[in-house]
């Protein structure tokens, strides 16, 4: 399953982008989403790791399986207010 | 479950007034009004700041921010509640984030306010990013 | 002690708006600005209310008021106050009273405005008269 | 000593006047100024227990002694807010 993975803040400029595609393999979970993106893009690793993870607007945990068309992102710790 | 205008949310790229937020939860059952606003503070852990930028994850910013005035109106017997964020870039002074509600009583409005003040801070994806004067910015995560 | 305008105290005959309350308390080393208002409701105990009248003995209210301002100061790290009430006739939805401060940060603010709000109704000698549907008026005495 | 004392709310309605003048004799305590006014206007009994004085803006304790030329004034429990 093939994710376009949205980023925010910090995670947006080490990337230099304003998402990653990820090819996602079975089990579709949280966590497997979490190695990838760690393994393809290691510039990403720090920042994922103290990350949240939103499927379709809704912070999910890493035995959440993503549904196939989900809207996923990255979120880092937020600082609104 | 909500009346019409008993939840107002907004994300906006023009600057936040308070007279609007309070006149927006006016209700003739409603004997207090609370409001918070965050402003750009001139320093930052001693740190001279020059502006601020605000980005979000729009669509779930305004879905965060509805379940924490759905939360309060349930918790709380909240009439009404607006809760606005700016985004883009802030001068110092200018008001970030505003969240008026409106009750019938007062006793129980600070808890109510507390809360989604405090709430938006941990759950809403609305991001800042720091200029300083020394000519640095950064993106702060976390709060 | 006190900066220039950092304690507003007002009784006043004419409407409280809120904005200028927040408008007056902006300070660029406060981050965190909230504000109390009070309004008038349409019932009381499930009895209808037409409209209310306050009056005061007002050297001593200003002087009760002043002493809550400085004690917020005093004990949180409230920047600026401005707190106003309304007296004479008032019709509901009409804001009987404003009370607005900032702080450098928001963790203090909801304990030092509730404060001020409470000891406000315990010791500012300020008397409510309402006007019910009914045709009848009472002095109400105590909160 | 002759006082003007100040009334307010129910206490101006039952005296019909915005204060009561009363003649205190020594000790000039907020004591001997309660039984005084409850002695001089028995309508203002009731609502006098339930009220604080105010000396000089200030509110004083039953033994606190009244000194010439003050301001005095009887505070029913307030409303305002």
């Amino acid at each position: 399953m093939k994710i376009e993975v949205l980023l925010f803040a910090s995670l947006r400029d080490r990337a230099g982008s304003l998402s990653v595609a990820v090819d996602l393999s079975s089990p579709q979970t949280v966590a497997a989403l979490r190695e990838t993106i760690a393994s393809d893009h290691p510039a990403l690793a720090p920042g994922l790791a103290a990350s949240r993870i939103a499927v379709d607007s809704e912070f999910r945990d890493d035995d959440y399986t993503i549904p196939a068309g989900a809207e996923v992102a990255v979120i880092p710790p937020v600082s609104g207010g | 479950m909500t009346a019409d205008n008993a939840i107002q949310i907004e994300l906006t790229k023009t600057p936040i007034t308070s007279d609007p937020l309070a006149a927006r939860v006016a209700d003739s059952g409603a004997g207090a009004t609370v409001s918070f606003l965050g402003t750009v503070r001139d320093e930052h852990h001693g740190r001279a700041v020059d502006r601020l930028e605000y980005d979000a994850y729009g669509s779930m910013a305004q879905s965060e921010m509805r379940k924490i005035a759905e939360t309060i109106r349930e918790r709380w017997s909240v009439k009404r509640v607006v809760m606005v964020h700016r985004l883009g870039m802030l001068e110092i002074g200018e008001v970030s984030i505003g969240i008026a509600l409106s009750l019938p009583h007062r006793v129980e409005a600070f808890d109510a306010l507390r809360y989604a003040i405090d709430t938006f801070k941990e759950t809403v994806p609305i991001w800042k990013r720091e200029y300083f004067r020394d000519g640095e910015s950064i993106w702060v995560e976390g709060s």
